[in-house]
Formats: C-alpha cells, structure tokens, sequence
C-alpha cells in the first residue's frame, strides 16, 4: 500500500509568492530554464505580509498536500515592513499548528528574491521533497462522507453516504 | 481569607457608591448574588443604593471587559481582576475605548474557584455553597463536603501571575505575590510531551464536541469584530455543518486571532457548554508569543500587539 | 400493565432492540458532557446523568441535516433527497421534558399548511422509551410549565429507575409492541408501590412556584416596556440557551459545495446572533441585544401560546445551567409579574 | 408526501437587464415539467424561493401576473450571493423554485372598489403583477379606478418602461410616473413620491391603497394617505424579511406572533399597529 502511493502520487503543493521577489524570482528560473518539480501551484500575493492564515488553512483543508509562503529577504519588502509582519505571523501559526499535531514540513517559509531564480528552483525542490516524504495530507482535510450514521449529523438514511 | 475578602467587598461598594453619587461615571459593572450555588453573576449598578449589591468572592469568575463593548456610550466604572484589567489593556491599545471612559475598581484576585469541578468532585446537586477560610462548604440534600480552595481552581487562575491590576484607578486591597501555582498550564504542559499523532487525536476529539454555539466567541472581550470569518458568507471560509474539519478550523483560526491579545482568563473555557478545554490552545499561543517576540499581554500599556509589529532580529530560523 | 427489566439485562435488551432498530440514547463524551447519540454499542449508554447537555430534539430534529444532495451540473433531476428513513427507530432514555419539547417541535414542524418531511419521517418511524426523572435538579421546574418529572405524555414505554431494576409501562400502541419482548417480566405490587414512592417524592422537587400560567397576557403589555432594556444588559449574545433548548426550533438552510457537487444542509440557528435577521441591504430589524432577547423570551411565552396555545418551554432548566453569564429565565419569567414597576424606575437591577 | 423543501425545476426563458444602475435584472422562468406547471396557482403579491444549486435560495416576489400564461418574471437586486448568482445565470440555464408561498394581495377585497397603488423603487415588483392583473380584460371590470403611482430615483432607474409606456396610453388606468431627479430626457413628473401622492391628491371613497417601496418612503407616504382619509384597514403593504423556509419553520421572519413568509407578506396597516415594530 505504502509503495502504491509512492510510486503514484504527485503531492499538490500551493506556494503564495509576493509579486515584488519570489513571482519574479520564479519568472526568472523559468526564464533560465532551471528546472524544478511541477508539484506547486503558484497564487500571486502582493505581499507576504498579505497572507492570512486563513488562506493556508482553507489550503489544506481543501486537500493541498503542503503549503509554501514565499516573500522578500528582510529589508527588501517593496512596502518597507510587510514580510516582518508576515514573518511574525507565520511564527506563531507555525508553531501553533505544529502543537496542534500538524505534521511539521506541511506549511513552509522561505525568501526569495526577484534575482535568486536558482534559489526558487532549489526551496521548491526541497519543499516538494519533504512533503513527498509526509505522504498525502489525512489530517485536516475535510471529508465529504462525515455524514453516516452516527456521526455527529446523526441522519440515518444509509443512501446519505457518498460512495 | 475570610476577613480580606470581606474588606474587598466594602471597599469595592465604597468606591462604587463614591462614584456613582459623584456622577463620575453612568455605571458600575461588578459582581452580584445569584440563584445558583458557586456562582455570581454580572450586575450593573446605576445608582449609590444599588451598590451594595456588590460582592466580592471566588466565584466571580466572568471576565467583565466582554461588556465594555456593549456600554461604549457610556462613562463605565468596572471591577476588574487582573485579567479583567489585562484585557481592558489590550483594547484599549486597539483604541476601543475614549481616554477617560474607563475608571477600573482594581481588585487583586485571589483565583476563581472552577465550579465544574467542584460539581464532579461531589456526589449529587450542591445546593448550598460558600467559602469559610481556604475551604469550600458545599452542601446537598443529604451530604455536606469541605473541599481545599486551592484544589478546585480554574486552570486558567492556577497559572495566572497577573493577579493584581496593573492599570487600575484604584486598588482595593493589597497588592497579592504574584506567582503561579502550577508553573506551566497544566494542559499545555502534558499535551506537548504526547506524540504527534496523539496531539492530533487529542485536538480532533476534542473540537469534534463543538456545538457551535460560539459562546467562546461572544465570552471573550477581544472578539469583537463586526463580522467574524466564520459569519462572513462571501468569501464562505467555512461551512456551518459539522464536518470535523470545519470544526478544526473554527477552533484553530478562534485561538489565532487571540495571539498576542488573549490574557488567559479563560473566559472560553468556562463559557463552553461541551467542556472543550479551550485555554489548551491560547495558553500554547501565549506562552509563544512570550518566548518569540517577549510580549505579555496587557502589562505595558504602551507596547504594541505583538502581531502588528516587529523587530528587525526576529527569530526566522524556520524560513528557508 | 406493569412490567420491569431487571438492570443487569439491560445491555441484552438493548442490543436486543438494536438488531431491529437505530437505538438513540444519552451517551457521554467527556466528563459531565453527554448527548443524544446513535448507539454502536450498548455500553455507551449512559444513563447516570440527569439530563444530557444537548436536548432529545436532536433525534428528531438534528444540528445539521441534510436536505437533499446534488450533482455538478446544478441540473434539479440530479436532486437526491435525503428525507427517508430505512431503519425504524428508538429513542431510549429521554425524559419527560425533552419528550414534552417533542410535542411542541410537533406543532410547529407538522403544522397543517406545509410538513416538515424530515422531522414526520423520523418522528413517524421513532418509539419513545421514556425513562422517570426521579432526582429532579433545583433548576427544574417542569412542573410550573404544565410538565412534570413522571408525566408519561408523549412515552410509548415508561421507565422508572427502582434501583435494582426498571418499572415498565407500555402506554401506546406502539409500546405494546413490546408486551411479549423476553427481558420483560411481570412486576410485583412491592416494586409497584416503591415506583409510586419515587414518584412522590420527585413531584415534590420540582419547582411549581414560576409563574408561567398567564405569562402571555402579561407580555402583550410589555412589548416596549423598558424591562427588556434592562434584561438584556448581561446577555452576551451566544447561543447557548437556544440550542441547548429542546423546544427552540429554528434553522437556517445553506449550501455547501464539496467536490462533486455539494448538499444543501440545515443548519440549527438562533434569534440571538445578529445574523439570523440580518437582511442582505444591511438592515436588520432586530439590531441590539435588546431586541433579540425579547424575541427569545416573546417568542416562548408570548408568540408561541398565541399560535398553539402553550408556551414554548418545558422548564427543563437547561439554559440556567449552562449560561455562561448565569442568566435565569426563571427570573425573568417572575419579573414579568412582580418587579415590573420597580424595574421602570431605573433602580438597581441584578438581572436574570 | 410532497417535500415542501424540494425547488421544482425551470428554465430561464429570458433575462434581460433593466436599469441603468445594471443592478436590477429581469428573469422570466417557464417550466420544465407539465404537471409542474399545472399545479402552480398564484395571486399577485405571492412570493417564491428561487434557488441556484451551490449558491442558496433566497425569496422573490412574482413580478409576472397569473394572466401571463406559461412563464414568471421576478427582477432581482443584486445584493447577496444568491442574487449575484441569479443576475449571472444565462439563457436556457437551470433554476430552482419553491412556491407560491405567502398570502398575496387581498383580491377579494378589491372586488368592486377603487384600487390607488403607490410603488417606490424596485419594491415595483409585485405591485406590477396585481395592475397586470387587473388590466387583463377578463378582469378589468373586478375593480373601478386604478390609480397608479410610481416614482424612482432617475429615469434610468425605472422598472419594465416599455409596460409604462404603454400604460401611459391607456384610459382605464391613471398612471403618474415620477422620479427624484430627473435628466436632459425627462419629460414626465419629477418630485417624491408622498408629494406626488398629494398632489394627485386621489379620494379615499371606496378605496383601497397598496404600497410598497423603501422604508423611508413607506414612512413619508403614510401621513399623506392618513391626510386622505383612507383608514388603516384599506392601506395594504407587502413586508420584506429575511426568510429561508418560507413555510413558517425556521423562524426567523417573524413580527410578533405572525410569520412574514406563511401569513404575510402582505399586511394591512391595521394588522401592522397591533404587532411589535420589529421589521
């Protein structure tokens, strides 16, 4: 079973970018033709202070495997302080999440800048990486089934249960 | 004990009396009687008269700052604990209130007594309770227990260093030693020694009793938003059914907007009809943000929410 | 006819039943928390509490149903409905106020112009098993509210705890289904006559003295009085005492959209969330807490006996027991009748 | 057992924008199935739930007459998810509605009498509906005079144009148009309704008033009508609430002891006095 999923299953990653560093770093590894997995799905931000924790939770509960936030390197931002912010916020969500019993690897952080093409290429390798060895997300990710009979709905009609 | 608390007492109808007749304020919001054995419950005293139905004990357990949100039209007077006061703090940093709206009646808190416990630690309806020294007389149809103070006290007050008022107007009684009895949230302690897996189960059983109802929302005097993501129907960030998930979610995105803001009176907790042990995820998120960015919610009024700035030497260990 | 079920057959006879039936029972989660659940497993039953925390409604009427489910296409043929019921069922343990909650719910949900499918369907399909509040709390005051802690109205069988074992009585049509079942046997006059001790002394616990009767007539005077304004101060707004009612019925009706498709769901609801009158445009005609807590208190004791004749409310005592600001309808239920002229003016209020 | 909670399927037969503002848009609905259509009996004033699979179901005044065979009209304000929903559905897509629900207007009451209709805004819906109603031939001689009075805020934001136009022309119906502020191509009446109202100054005698608009201007048209003469029991307004069953389970439309969905949405003002003022 554990070798089924391996050799089948491509993790779904969703990287929030901020537009001024790490939409252009990624630009730029595409334009240098540096490879890197396909795994990431890429949603521009203006800012990696824009990130609310909200998005990465309705991330994964939709069934994203891992979440990457990615901003500008300290001092860089483009609105002077955002990616401070962002990088207090991510912190503590961060540590709190892991507490919680969040696998740790499933929400990650990096910086890279509009130059660092390379850099892109090399965090989403090593984000896909970490989270291929995760495995699938189970925690979290909401269940279309919860419905049956005893759980908490308590509708009993046996039809309710999705196949 | 005995003695002290009774003090309090007449110090706080003092000072309410004083205020009232001075029409220094429009009213008192403290503690009065109640129907019920172990518990006091919210009064709001408009007059001088009205004063003296003001009591003082180890069941006054509600954090009053919840209601500054109702009153913000008014001139309120407020007997606030430490974590009353603590809260009161933090909104005003968030610019809550006008200067001067508030006068707080200070009371060093000797810890609130955990009602729930105190039911389950007896057999059969406690019908009658009171406090004689550290000791807790409840008695019923056909028992009559003495149980030790210290032992039945909220898990949020066992913890608590804060218990006199920073901000206050004015104190009435003294200033306590602030130390906790229990050095790290109990429930936060033990939880971080369990596996992974087991952190997990523990989180889902327990948020999977959920029956929001909210109660931990609407108790808490920083939730306060106008529109609460859970409320909001476009962007729908969560269905309203009892998807375990969406459950998780509530509770998670709940505790994370109090980073920074809570001051762990454990207002949730109590509020919840399920017994969710709801201080299990602020306590983790305060103790954090005092680890990370040195911050205590409520004690300086002039340090900004943690989350709303930031030092350039940050940790950032954790970013590639 | 009087029978009984000796304790330690219980467990047979409820795996006995839950071979032809969906067995409903109080079942614990967590220390001093329990609800209404499906039963798996006869152990879970839990019968030491009083009163479960959420109410026996839930078996009727549940927080979160399911109304019919849908395919992709939004196309309505592809519309599965969700309201049958395959199983028959048993609510197990429910006592008299939550059974008596059950004939109000009836009123609203069977009313005679439209019929709430889901809740007739498993209404119709559901034999109640009553079981005899013989320890009522001091929150109780069932008997103020025309209930009562042995009132068999509603109970297809009646339980009552004699210790060792269980007072049968078959009451209904449907209970007497049960009259041959092997675990019943018949009772004795000394078990009879215990039965009837119990019952005496549990009449004279609960409360009688609220002053329920005539609640409605004295309301219609207070509509704008400014007792609301007063007893709404401490009310922080959460829904506890309206989903831990069992007579409190209302709903709200959403979609949710899931992967192939999506549900339209029913969703319990309350009058004290700002939410539940807020109208699209931003008005909303109940705007304050005032308004709300009228409507809860009105809605039971003013609006309710206007529709069916009763009030809405069985005194089972659970939104005293839970409020987290300690409100107590009781009290507020008095000061209809007696404080209303010192409370006008304006002197101190320790409200409900 | 039917289940009042199932929408019936129809089919959008036509939809078409009709103000400037773009907000308000006109769906005409025709049924998909025949017997579904054969059950659907309305009287003006009357509502539905219409309902977009994933998006909700919100009510709806039937703007269309039960005259007009075969197919409804409702025109919806884009507010909220469901409406922006609806504004998006295209041309042959499908909707969900549940329905007739409420009491609709009181035609048995018109039956002889003079009828004055005063609309505001896009409230204009259902009050087209019961002047469509009665303009139909087999109906017209139910009711004596029919005074209409309907204002807007800008010309551009006027409903069905192309139905007043050809109102304006006929004898058996006074029709007065008005809008708050008019443009360069404004020819008609330009003031509030309650002035208007007062300036056409109609007689009480026999008469019956609907209304139906916003709150402040039901507010200002009342005095006047009081100042006409017509008493509480012959003035008939239609209630919007927040609604979700609109069988009168959920609960939340109610003023006092009354449900807006199941024994509303028209009330008279008579009715109104004696009911909390929670609307």
């Amino acid at each position: 079973m554990a070798n089924a999923i391996e050799s089948n299953w491509e993790p779904k990653i969703l990287a929030f970018l901020c537009n001024w560093c790490s939409y252009a770093g990624a630009d730029l590894a595409g334009t240098s033709r540096i490879q890197y997995p396909p795994n990431i799905r890429v949603i521009r931000v203006p800012c990696s202070g824009r990130i609310n924790p909200l998005f990465i939770l309705k991330a994964l509960q939709s069934g994203i495997d891992g979440v990457l936030v990615s901003g500008c390197h300290p001092g860089d931002c483009h609105y002077l302080s955002g990616n401070y912010i962002g990088r207090r916020k991510s912190a503590t969500l961060k540590r709190f999440l892991e507490y919680l019993g969040f696998e740790e690897g499933r929400v990650q952080f990096s910086w890279v800048s509009a130059a660092e093409g390379g850099k892109f290429s090399q965090v989403v390798d090593e984000v896909t990486q970490d989270i291929k060895k995760l495995g699938p997300a189970k925690r979290f990710v909401k269940r279309e089934d919860y419905r049956g009979p005893g759980a908490k709905g308590s509708s009993e009609n046996p039809k309710n249960l999705n196949p | 004990m005995e003695e002290r608390r009774k003090a309090i007492q007449d110090r706080i109808r003092e000072e309410a009396k004083e205020l009232l007749s001075k029409k220094a304020v429009d009213l008192i919001i403290g503690f009065g009687e109640w129907t019920l054995p172990l518990r006091t419950t919210p009064i709001f005293v408009r007059n001088p008269e009205g004063a003296d139905h003001l009591i003082w004990n180890s069941f006054c357990e509600n954090n009053l700052a919840t209601y500054l949100h109702k009153f913000s039209h008014f001139k309120v007077g407020v007997v606030a604990k430490g974590c009353d006061a603590r809260s009161i703090v933090a909104l005003s940093l968030e610019k809550r209130f006008k200067p001067d709206q508030l006068y707080l009646i200070g009371v060093p808190c000797q810890r609130m007594v955990d009602r729930r416990r105190v039911k389950k630690a007896v057999k059969g309806e406690i019908l009658h309770a009171h406090e004689q020294g550290d000791q807790i007389i409840a008695e019923g149809e056909d028992f009559r227990t003495e149980l030790k103070r210290d032992d039945f006290l909220y898990p949020s007050c066992r913890v608590c260093t804060h218990r006199t008022p920073t901000q206050a107007n004015v104190l009435v009684g003294d200033p306590v030693e602030e130390s906790p009895l229990a050095e790290a949230h109990p429930e936060v302690k033990e939880f971080e020694k369990k596996s992974q897996e087991d952190r997990w189960r523990y989180f889902e059983k327990e948020s999977n009793r959920c029956i929001r109802c909210y109660a931990c929302r609407e108790a808490c005097p920083m939730c306060y938003c106008t529109e609460c993501f859970v409320d909001s129907s476009n962007p729908k960030w969560i269905e309203k059914g009892f998807s375990a998930s969406d459950l998780e979610f509530y509770h998670i995105i709940r505790a994370y907007h109090q980073a920074g803001r809570c001051s762990g009176c454990g207002a949730c907790e109590r509020a919840c009809p399920m017994e969710i042990p709801l201080t299990y995820f602020t306590q983790k998120l305060n103790q954090d943000v005092k680890e990370l960015f040195n911050f205590e919610t409520g004690i300086d009024p002039e340090a900004p929410p943690p989350l709303s700035t930031y030092q350039t030497e940050d940790r950032q260990e954790f970013i590639k | 006819m009087k029978l009984k079920l000796d304790k330690k057959d219980l467990g047979s006879f409820l795996q006995n039943l839950m071979d032809e039936y969906d067995l409903f029972a109080p079942v614990q989660l967590a220390e001093g928390v329990s609800v209404y659940k499906k039963i798996d497993h006869p152990g879970e039953v839990d019968l030491s509490t009083s009163n479960p925390q959420k109410p026996a409604k839930e078996v009727f009427f549940p927080q979160s149903e399911t109304m019919f489910r849908y395919g992709k296409s939004g196309k309505q043929n592809e519309m599965v409905s969700t309201e049958e019921v395959i199983r028959e069922r048993i609510l197990f343990g429910a006592r008299p106020c939550d059974i008596q909650a059950v004939s109000i719910t009836d009123e609203v949900f069977l009313g005679k112009e439209y019929t709430d499918v889901y809740y007739l369907n498993k209404r119709k399909t559901t034999t109640i098993i009553g079981m005899a509040c013989d320890h009522p709390l001091s929150t109780c005051f069932c008997s103020s509210t025309s209930g009562g802690p042995f009132l068999r109205k509603g109970s297809d069988l009646f339980f009552t705890d004699l210790g060792e074992s269980f007072l049968v009585e078959l009451l209904t049509e449907k209970g007497m289904a049960f009259l041959k079942n092997k675990f019943f046997k018949e009772a004795n006059t000394k078990e009879i006559s215990l039965a009837e001790g119990i019952e005496e002394k549990a009449l004279k616990m609960t409360d009688a003295s609220v002053p329920v009767e005539g609640i409605d007539k004295r309301l219609d005077l207070m509509v704008e009085s400014p007792f609301w304004g007063r007893l709404h101060e401490k009310c922080i707004g959460c829904r506890v005492c309206t989903y831990l009612c069992p007579t409190c019925h209302c709903f709200d009706i959403m979609d949710e959209t899931m992967t192939n498709g999506g549900q339209r769901v029913r969703n319990w609801d309350s009058c004290l969330s700002p939410l539940y009158s807020q109208e699209t445009s931003g008005h909303n005609p109940r705007p304050t807490n005032r308004e709300r807590t009228r409507q809860r208190i009105m809605h039971k004791f003013n609006y309710f006996p206007k529709n069916f004749g009763r009030a809405a409310c069985v005194g089972c005592g659970r939104c005293i027991l839970y409020c987290p600001v300690h409100f107590d309808i009781r009290q507020a239920i008095n000061w209809t009748s007696a404080k209303r002229l010192k409370l006008q003016r304006g002197e101190h209020s320790t409200n409900p | 057992m039917k289940n009042p909670y199932h929408p019936i399927p129809m089919v959008v037969k036509k939809a078409q924008v009709e103000t400037d503002d773009r907000m308000l848009r006109t769906i005409e609905l025709s049924f998909l199935n025949e017997e579904d259509a054969k059950a659907f009996h309305f009287i003006p004033g009357q509502f539905c739930e219409l309902s977009i699979l994933g998006k909700g179901e919100a009510p709806f005044g039937i703007a269309s007459s039960p005259t007009e065979d075969g197919s409804l009209k409702f025109t919806i304000n884009k507010a909220g998810v469901v409406t922006t929903g609806l504004h998006h559905v295209a041309e042959g897509a499908e909707v969900g509605i549940r329905g007739p629900l409420g009491n609709g207007y009181p035609m048995d009451l018109f039956q002889g009498k003079n009828v004055l209709v005063i609309g505001g805004g896009f409230a204009f819906t259902t009050l087209r509906s019961l002047i469509a109603y009665f303009l139909h031939p087999e109906n017209r001689n139910k009711v004596n005079d029919i005074t209409v009075i309907y204002g807007a805020r800008m010309p551009g934001l006027l409903l069905y144009k192309e139905e007043l136009l050809k109102w304006e022309k006929r004898s058996d119906l006074k029709l007065v148009v008005t809008v708050d502020w008019g443009d360069k191509d404004w020819k008609g009446k330009v003031g509030l309704v309650p002035n208007v109202l007062e300036e056409v100054g109609p007689s009480s005698e026999n008469t019956y008033a609907v209304i139906c608009g916003p709150p402040i201007m039901i507010k200002f048209t009342f005095p006047k009508l009081m100042a006409l003469r017509f008493p509480n029991e012959r003035i008939y307004t239609s209630l919007e609430k927040r609604m979700m069953c609109g069988i009168g389970k959920c609960g939340r439309c109610n003023i006092g002891h009354l449900y807006v969905c199941k024994d509303g949405p028209v009330f008279s003002y008579a009715q109104l006095e004696k009911l909390p003022k929670d609307y």
